[in-house]
């Protein structure tokens, strides 16, 4: 066992720099807490206030997107944000990234993104109808690249299909930047009745916390923390072990959890995704205004001798974080037995306000939950406008070159990784389960209908990094503009969006330009076209070696088709039909 | 008729053959949960697709032991019909109510498609409704469809007509194009394509229906009495 | 105590498809010498049994019952005990 | 002519749903004494190839660079001369 610095040598030796905390940070947890924190404080701080769980440098510039609509019945800083569709119905959504852990272990990166993703869905209560993708790779001619476009593609059809929930959409697109770092964003989308709607709220004092799913292992230890830097030479050995999904673990978590939920004893639910069991505990008890006392021998583990820090920063997926009313845990436990699943009651809601862990009977760690949630800096980081976008602004007219052959232009562009088909992709993806697809990938949205009405759901993801790496601004508005149409071309009316924020590192002027160029840049596009953004996911410090991938905010919509007979498809229908073109 | 879906821990495509059966027949379904031990209530048996406990060994190995597959093969010799689709087909083979073995897809990669299916065999009571030599769109999705049997097992079954489906285009390897099989007496049924993903104008085919509508009639003439 | 190690393999002649694609992949990667590959499982058991004899005959089960399909994979085993 | 076996296992500490499953139906099955189960992956290759050494070789930088995943797997390997 790893003996743990005391709070003097942490001082001392500045550990706090290797966990990827500042100077002026630790000096603020010192004042927030009033003394020195011990190695497991420091271990809680340094994931929450990571960029991953803090938003710290993205949250001022993320507050400039349009939030609200009389639509939105649940915008930004839950699992995922809710749209009603009518009838007490409504379609839940959400987009994640999962790059980094791709880069490393792309099957399983790329299984336990989507797992991710998954579980914010219903943890919210709802039934998760479909999922979609977002993927960028260097150019396929790199051995190294078409492994982990592979073995990428083989994740995500593995977790998906395992689940039984069709992947319906996505995009794939080829181009250098993303050689090192290649970008794999996953949506979910999911239905619900308003009256099931669940939040990750630790309310009800006296109530119990119960914890359920999997076991805790040593596995994504620091994941959080990992996300927010830069992938360099040496992060082969920094890594935390992999986590390995088990999607098996996760379709019996979903069914239990939606059984549960039926119940109606649930006060929270949270979803342990990045930094575990510290981040779900300690939101849902900020968000309650309440304390949350754990008792950590209580936490099912997977591995003998683990530390209270290895507990609280494992990364173990297909875990939940459950608040039940006082008296109701063999409820919880009976359901969770029938699908064979641990649960286990670890803690309890408090009134003092504390975040307070406890091992064999000792306090081991105990700070103020909004020191630890609320208190996080805030950095508003320096932008500046890059050369070569000045440089460009400077162009006059581009030579457009001439060609005398364009069917030979036209079969080579078809035959260009990014133009070609992606049945490749897509043949490996269920996406016909649930039987509700009535557009499968392949055309502009997919489709799915809503069983039991008229109505259908049309969704999308779109981004053009190019586009915004030459102008932030136009870029971002053109991905919403592109999504919009997608969706309006499949007959539906767009509701709501939902954005994957890639780019590199943000402490760099010129990328913190970029990401406030195009964050502005996609504001304006939504509110022109009426699609608020529900939620969304910020992915810095998408880098190797100090060159930072093209930014790419990508955009996933959802539409209403009101009625299904309005839905509309790809492709030329009859002879004799009239071609028009619309717009300028 | 009434039917029963059999849901394993894993199951995935246990709704969608619920809704078919409700869609298509309007007869009585339930779902029946892996642990229970009773079947005397239904007249057609159904196992669907999914990954029961993950497929993590071989699909099919572990689902097999569940309590309710013994009174599965019980339904299977009073002559019940039991149809397994996918998971469903690769926990039969398993099990042992249906010969041979499946092995992954020769691609190595999940596949999920409309293939063009041919019905070798119009006599069973799954396949009434179609015409003998028939091609009809069925989708698939699967990893592990790449059914494998001897020859000594693969003679047999041709020569009892037990192959019921056929791939016209072969899209995993399986031997003799094999995408359907029956049992001897003819009243278990295992096949790789979805049946219940076919029966709906919507979601691009409807040709599945008529499996249902034949299962339906083939009771009502020899046991609706 | 009984550490088992169980070896499943696809039964000669049975086309293996895996084996089959990570031929290919290293011949494509130079090696040339590379004249055959099959691909099975290796499963390690814990078992917590006294006898060596019990250990055998259990595990022969279970390899017949669950870890080996017969009709297309054979299995083989070895036991070797170790301080519980 | 070297017959190798290949033994592909995950690295201590990674999470095995298939071992996990596998335990799970053994025990219930009645195998109460089965404490742990790992599934990896076994490999036999022949290798047309004269010397040891050459041949040991190469079957460690075929390990490494295309059968085991270093990032979550361990290897170990065995090589076996045979009359060609
Ligand atoms: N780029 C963004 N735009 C809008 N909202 C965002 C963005 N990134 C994150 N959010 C919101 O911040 C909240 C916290 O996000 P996150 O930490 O990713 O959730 P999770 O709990 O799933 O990890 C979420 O509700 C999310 O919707």
């Amino acid at each position: 066992m790893i003996l743990e610095p005391t709070p003097e040598e942490i001082a001392k030796e500045k550990v706090y720099l290797d966990l990827g905390l500042k100077e002026v940070e630790y000096e603020r947890i010192i004042r927030l807490i009033g003394r020195k924190p011990n190695y497991l404080e420091l271990g809680l701080f340094s994931v929450m206030w990571s960029e991953h769980c803090s938003y710290k440098t993205s949250k001022p510039i993320l507050k400039r997107f349009p939030t609200e609509g009389s639509r939105v019945l649940q915008g930004p800083g839950e699992g995922a944000g809710i749209v009603d569709i009518g009838d007490n119905q409504a379609v839940v959504f959400k987009i994640e990234s999962h790059n980094h852990p791709s880069a490393i272990e792309p099957y399983q990166g790329a299984a336990t993104g989507v797992g991710g993703i998954i579980r914010d869905v219903f943890s919210m209560g709802a039934r998760p109808i479909a999922l979609l993708n977002s993927l960028r790779f260097g150019p396929l001619t790199d051995e190294r690249v078409k492994y982990l476009f592979r073995n990428v593609v083989a994740g995500i059809a593995g977790y998906g299909n395992s689940m039984g929930i069709p992947t319906v959409g996505g995009e794939t697109i080829f181009e250098e930047s993303y050689k090192g770092n290649p970008l794999v964003n996953a949506m979910c989308v999911g239905l619900i009745e308003h009256r099931q709607i669940k939040k990750g709220l630790a309310k009800g004092i006296g109530n119990s916390v119960m914890y359920v799913g999997a076991s805790t292992g040593r596995d994504g230890i620091h994941g959080a923390t990992f996300a927010s830097e830069e992938l360099t030479e040496d992060s082969e050995s920094k890594r935390p072990a992999v986590q390995v999904g088990d999607p098996f673990m996760e379709k019996l978590l979903l069914e239990a959890t939606l059984e549960l939920l039926e119940l109606g004893i649930v006060e929270g639910i949270q979803d342990m995704g990045a930094a575990g069991l510290t981040s779900s505990s300690s939101e849902m008890a900020s968000k309650a205004g309440n304390g949350i006392e754990l008792d950590l021998s209580k936490v099912p583990r997977r591995e003998p001798n683990m530390t209270p820090y290895e507990i609280m920063l494992s990364e173990s997926q297909e875990r939940m974080l459950i608040v039940v009313k006082k008296g109701k845990e063999e409820e919880v436990k009976r359901v969770f037995d029938k699908w064979g699943l641990y649960s286990a009651v670890i803690g309890r809601v408090t009134d003092d306000g504390f975040y307070r862990l406890i091992e064999d009977g000792k306090v081991v760690a105990e700070i103020p939950v909004r020191a630890l949630v609320d208190e996080a800096p805030i950095y508003h980081l320096p932008a500046k406008e890059p050369d070569y976008y000045q440089q460009n602004q400077k162009i006059e007219r581009i030579n457009t070159p001439t060609f005398d052959d364009l069917n030979s232009v036209l079969l080579d562009l078809l035959s260009t990784p990014n133009l070609a088909s992606k049945e490749w992709v897509y043949r490996q993806y269920d996406h016909m389960v649930r039987t509700s697809t009535a557009v499968p990938p392949g055309s502009d949205a997919a489709v799915i209908t809503i069983r039991g009405t008229e109505k259908a759901l049309a969704m999308t993801t779109d981004g053009n990094g190019r586009y915004i790496y030459l102008d932030p601004y136009i870029g971002g508005a053109i991905a919403v503009a592109e999504a919009a149409r997608n969706v309006v071309c499949s007959g539906a009316e767009p509701l709501a969006i939902t954005d994957g924020i890639n780019f590199g590192n943000p402490e760099k002027p010129e990328v913190f330009w970029q990401f406030q160029k195009a964050v502005d840049g996609m504001s304006k596009a939504c509110k022109i076209l009426g699609t608020p953004v529900i939620g969304g996911n910020v992915s810095f410090y998408n880098e190797t070696n100090g060159t930072a991938i093209y930014p790419t905010p990508i955009v996933g919509m959802v539409g209403l088709i009101h009625d299904t007979k309005h839905i509309t498809t790809q492709g030329f229908k009859e002879i004799g039909d009239r071609i028009l073109l619309l717009g300028e | 008729m009434r039917f029963a879906v059999i849901v394993f821990p894993g199951s995935n495509c246990d709704s969608d053959m619920y809704q078919a059966i409700e869609d298509v027949l309007g007869e009585p379904v339930d779902y029946v949960w892996h642990e229970d031990d009773d079947l005397q209530a239904y007249d057609g048996i159904l196992l669907p697709g999914g990954f029961s406990y993950g497929d993590y060994l071989r699909s099919g190995a572990i689902a097999r032991f569940a309590p309710i597959m013994k009174q599965v093969e019980k339904a299977a010799q009073e002559g019940k019909l039991v149809l397994g689709v996918c998971n469903g087909f690769q926990i039969l083979l398993e099990a042992g109510l249906l010969p041979g073995a499946m092995k992954r897809n020769d691609s190595l990669q999940f596949i999920c498609s409309t293939e063009t299916i041919i019905v070798e065999n119009n006599q069973t009571p799954f396949t009434l409704e179609y015409e003998k030599g028939e091609e009809i769109q069925i989708p698939i999705a699967h990893g592990e469809g790449n059914y494998y049997c001897d020859e000594r097992v693969l003679e047999e079954l041709q020569a009892n007509q037990q192959i019921v489906f056929r791939y016209k285009k072969n899209p995993n390897g399986s031997v003799d194009d094999i995408a359907g099989i029956i049992n001897k007496q003819g009243n278990v049924l295992g096949m790789m394509p979805h049946p219940e993903r076919a029966v709906s104008e919507i979601l691009g085919t409807t040709d599945g229906k008529r499996l249902f509508q034949s299962i339906l009639r083939y009771w009502r003439e020899h046991y609706d009495s | 105590m009984f550490n088992a190690k169980v070896y499943i393999t696809l039964k000669n002649g049975i086309l293996d498809p895996q084996g089959k694609a990570v031929k290919g992949a290293l011949q494509s990667l130079g090696y040339d010498e590379v004249n055959d590959v099959r691909i099975g499982k290796f499963i390690e058991l814990q078992l917590n049994t006294g006898q060596r004899e019990v250990a055998e005959e259990r595990i022969k089960e279970m390899c017949e019952k669950l870890l080996a399909n017969l009709v297309i994979e054979d299995y083989q085993y070895q036991l070797e005990e170790v301080a519980s």
